[in-house]
């Protein structure tokens, strides 16, 4: 059991004929990622990887039954990808894509209301179930199975803090990374939630930044419905108000979502904070 | 990307909001010039991205053209909260019996813009949060259905505006989500928006934001960015796609990755205190080829507040070994005094410890964990290294 | 019981200045709806028939705390109507207007899902839940309480029959004008199903006309869900192709949506079909 | 309202969709001029609002400017399915390798704009989706997203156009999608989309209907309806804000309410069977004054197969006596000879049927039932009454 992605996911790589596309399509298959094809447009027909290039999402979908896709394309053209995805009703559609401007985004997300679609991203390096699926750029060998959900914001961060965790001999369920943009189509109320019901999660840690108030909402909902226990560390104590810490959400505005509020909510709802990611480890012992 | 109150507000009234009829002057000359044209009092306004202008001494009104230039001597030049004054905003004065607020900012939970108006103008929206929540009425907007008259009318409704006014508000409203819409902003607002003593809606004041990641399709709102309102450093940062923010600290950081970048600063702090904590905030991004190490050590070190150089890098995709030859041959590149550390996680950190540590540079450590790093960082800030 | 509205409905009056919304306002009022006031952006403040004028439909339902609203507006601002009633969250809209462009319904057709709201109309007569409430133009004696459900493209065509099921005795639980136009709110199959769920309702008529095929949908529907008798009238049988008999809908195009299919498939669904509606009260006895 | 060929491919021209370079000519002459201007073969088409042109014999080729002259002959002035050529089209002539169809309809089932594509072009798409259904390839179009790039990649790909067109075929869809959202169209099709011999895309034929509830924002698509290719009856009914039909049957029909006027209309071909049957439908709309109902008679009038006139108005919130004395009130004004049946049900229909009764004009009759004035229509149109 894993949530997201597994053994059973089979995926289609938006982008694949491109620098980047190419070479985490490589990667996520020498993860043992079933990929089951690619898509650019005007390139159906050829191979990437001994996989099939296909004109559309559509096409793909038909001719492999795909059931996920990641998206590496440009900025640019990253909203006519997602629109293609949701309309051919993909199931998972994880976006790596950073620099998406925010008003083709708002349009992105009501889009994906009611669709039958859910969005990972953008901006984000995707998730990882240990020894199953690796949907994303984390590096893999980082993780290694077990029972500690991980879900954050970050990339680097959350591998320091997965690879602590393996090193001290704690596997995890999967890794989420629901990305820094200030529009996500996913946000930690969901992955907390999928690991609440999640029989091979037993411990989750979440790892949060300055900026918006996602984690606020995770600090209510754990409060009033996890039953496992979590640990978290939220970045970006020390920035100033109204400057852009690299994610483009990683902002305080008018004095809302500073570190300090999210963790004084946090901890009020019974996560164990560190202060230092190092300790997370620790901190589930 | 903010813009100053003068683009700002350009931008509004080529959109139809009304806006007084002023000019911008980077000279004294200048502004007696544009108030003698102008006639009658006027107000002078620095142009500086900050926020509290009135308070320190930024904005005064001038009854004349000569009284306006000896303003404009004193507030031309003069520092507010770091940012030196430029180029001041000569607007006629204007008689209003009510001043409110109109803005528009993007709601992330809710993935929609959201229009907001309060009958509390002239005050910063955040204090009118704090203080008075109820005065601010929202509306979220559909972004495919875009703002309806009926929901500025709702917030007109809201505010208790008197229903002669009605009219004129839908308009700008209308003008200003249009301005929003077309300028990729992410904010835009008008505070106040007065209502004159002779009974017209006017836009005195203006502040807008643009999505930096828009801005590839806004070749025009890109040349506005105003470079001398920022640090040199974050203005050859950007030139070199590198993430970065000028702090108060005294150490310099060098990370791949946001999140990983604010840890390591706060870990500065952690250690350090307030006294010594980070000199910036800097993210390399992916990959890290020596010209990039290169160019942010050169950013970092054009800090004269800076005592110390932590690196932190997480080795992905990428390997730690690549990561520590570039360093090496980025430090060659630039030539360092300061003391330096260098924790590499991740792939290969073996491999990249030894070619650090056979290095055997002076003033060159090697940390194996965040912790350890930060402490060294610290200890070398201070001087105890 | 009845449907869509009854004595517990609280009615605003969108355009309830105008000449036509004053109008009927007064009639629905003398009828014994309850009206609760109206809306005319500009007016509030102002009073009709003894009824509070408010200046935005949110205001008006917040102050009087309506479940329902008839909109009486010109083709060209009906669309913001609609909207507006939409995001107040009524959960009735009764749009009565005629001549809207089918690009502004489609936006509206799609805005409206996944809302709180249901819309009859636009281009409809409205409907009337005999001795309780009429929200719409139908002339209010013409009915009588029964147990005779009325669905219907038409107006004046749906009057004949309900007078004639009046005359011969046959009261009505609810009649409802659905419209004539190629896009509307509420279907034939939506006013079936609250029918048959309907413990008021004993019998239903259903009257169509050519164009489009919700008729064929109702066929179906019936066939598969209605175990209540349904006696019909298909209008058009004559019409020509290619040419709109007056409601935007009705017009046969591409040799789809004639009244001989839409009669061949209600029949086999068990409808007793009239071919000429003055038979209707006797299919039904 | 539909729009003849060259004005539809006027219009998709204008959205960037390629279109023959031909002209539109009245005369023999002028068609002589445009063929010799364009120079080598030329297909000189009929402009009339019906199919069949081809088949009917109003699609010529001519190999020179002198054989299109004479084409134009016979072309200009001959009737097709009961219309006269009024105007020609003088296209290019073009050689080509594949007919392919590309059009935009309303789903009305969906609410949405659905476009299609097939690789049978040039016959009706009708006839494709009853011969052969799996060729049509179709994609709803979402009303606030509008038509994307993959939605026209996935027709053609459906379609198995060859790649190297796809661009090509990509910004056709977009224009032809521009061209409908731009008009109000309720159809726009081009039939057939052809590859031609030098492999370009090119609109040989364009067919577009525009919304009637729409054309109130399109003063210039309402200019363009061609009042010449309609009866006469129905220009001045649409001038007297009437809803109005001609068909080829004896009664002349006039009714309040479009249902109610079709059920009328079927109510004479029941009793009256083929040869009888309605000369019209005929919606008077709502209130029924007495000039509206005299513009209705004197419409109905016009049509020389008319031979007798049923009245069927349900009186509603008007009342049936009032629109009782308005019949008699335009009879008066209109002058009419023929046999004329009244039925007036609902509101007042008792105080109705006595005015009418007491009136006691020769030819006037009162009916109690449709049914009862549907056959006494008939034999009234038969001369039995």
């Amino acid at each position: 059991m894993a949530i997201l992605a597994d053994k059973n996911t089979r995926l289609i790589v938006q982008g694949i004929t491109g620098r980047e596309g190419s070479f985490h399509a490589e990667k996520m298959i020498e993860y043992g990622t079933n990929v089951v094809g690619g898509v650019t447009p005007g390139k159906g027909g050829e191979w990437v990887h001994s996989k099939p290039v296909f004109d559309t999402v559509k096409s793909a979908v038909d001719a492999t039954d795909a059931n996920a896709t990641i998206i590496y394309v440009n900025p640019q053209f990253a909203a006519d990808a997602l629109y293609e995805a949701i309309d051919a009703e993909v199931p998972l559609i994880v976006c790596i894509t950073e620099g998406i401007p925010v008003a083709d985004m708002m349009k992105v997300y009501s889009y994906l209301k009611g669709s039958k679609s859910r969005l990972l991203g953008p901006n984000c390096p995707g998730m990882l179930t240990p020894g199953q699926a690796k949907v994303g750029i984390m590096p893999g060998y980082i993780a290694t199975p077990g029972s500690v959900g991980v879900v954050s914001k970050s990339g680097t961060l959350t591998y320091e803090v997965v690879y602590a965790l393996t090193n001290k001999g704690m596997g995890q369920s999967t890794c989420v990374g629901i990305g820094g943009d200030p529009i996500i189509g996913t946000n930690f109320v969901d992955v907390l939630e999928m690991f609440e019901n999640d029989p091979a999660t037993e411990k989750v840690v979440l790892i949060g930044e300055i900026g918006g108030r996602a984690e606020i909402d995770a600090a209510e909902y754990i409060k009033t419905h996890m039953t496992k226990p979590v640990a978290g560390f939220i970045a970006g104590a020390t920035a100033p108000p109204g400057k852009r810490m690299g994610h483009a959400g990683a902002i305080v505005e008018g004095g809302e979502g500073t570190a300090e509020e999210k963790i004084n909510a946090l901890r009020a709802a019974g996560v164990r904070i560190a202060a230092n990611p190092e300790e997370i480890p620790g901190l589930l012992g | 990307m903010n813009l100053h109150e003068y683009q700002s507000k350009q931008r509004f009234g080529k959109f139809g909001v009304p806006i007084p009829q002023g000019k911008v002057a980077a000279s004294p000359q200048e502004v007696y010039e544009i108030a003698r044209e102008l006639g009658g009092p006027v107000v002078v306004k620095s142009q500086v991205l900050v926020g509290g202008r009135g308070k320190a001494g930024g904005i005064k009104l001038a009854q004349d053209a000569d009284e306006a230039q000896q303003l404009a001597e004193t507030i031309l030049g003069m520092q507010i909260k770091g940012l030196t004054v430029r180029k001041v905003l000569v607007d006629p004065a204007s008689k209003f019996v009510k001043e409110i607020y109109l803005g528009i900012v993007n709601d992330r939970a809710a993935g929609k813009p959201v229009m907001m108006a309060s009958s509390e103008g002239g005050v910063e929206i955040e204090e009118v949060a704090r203080t008075n929540p109820k005065a601010i009425i929202r509306e979220q907007i559909d972004p495919f259905l875009g703002l309806r008259d009926y929901q500025a009318r709702n917030l007109a409704s809201g505010i208790n505006l008197p229903r002669e006014h009605w009219r004129a508000f839908v308009k700008i409203a209308q003008s200003l989500y249009a301005c929003y819409l077309d300028s990729d902003a992410v904010l835009a607002e008008i505070n106040p928006l007065v209502i004159t003593a002779d009974g017209q809606l006017l836009a005195l004041d203006g502040k807008m934001s643009i999505d930096d990641n828009a801005l590839f399709r806004h070749a025009d709102l890109a040349e506005m960015r105003d470079t001398d309102a920022e640090p040199e450093a974050e203005t050859q940062a950007r030139a070199a796609d590198i993430s970065y923010v000028k702090l108060d600290g005294q150490i310099g950081c060098m990370v791949n990755g946001a999140g990983l970048a604010m840890t390591t600063m706060d870990m500065t702090k952690l250690f350090g205190g307030e006294e010594i904590g980070p000199a910036n905030f800097l993210d390399i991004g992916g990959g890290a080829q020596a010209d990039k190490v290169a160019a942010a050590l050169r950013i970092i070190l054009s800090d004269p507040n800076v005592k110390s150089i932590l690196v932190n890098i997480f080795g992905g995709i990428t390997r730690g070994d690549e990561v520590a030859r570039g360093i090496l041959q980025a430090r060659e590149q630039v030539g360092i005094n300061l003391p330096m550390i260098v924790r590499l996680n991740g792939t290969n950190a073996k491999e990249a410890r030894e070619i650090i540590q056979n290095a055997a540079l002076p003033n060159l450590h090697y940390a194996e964990t965040l912790t350890q790093a930060a402490q060294l960082a610290v200890s070398a800030a201070k001087g105890e290294l």
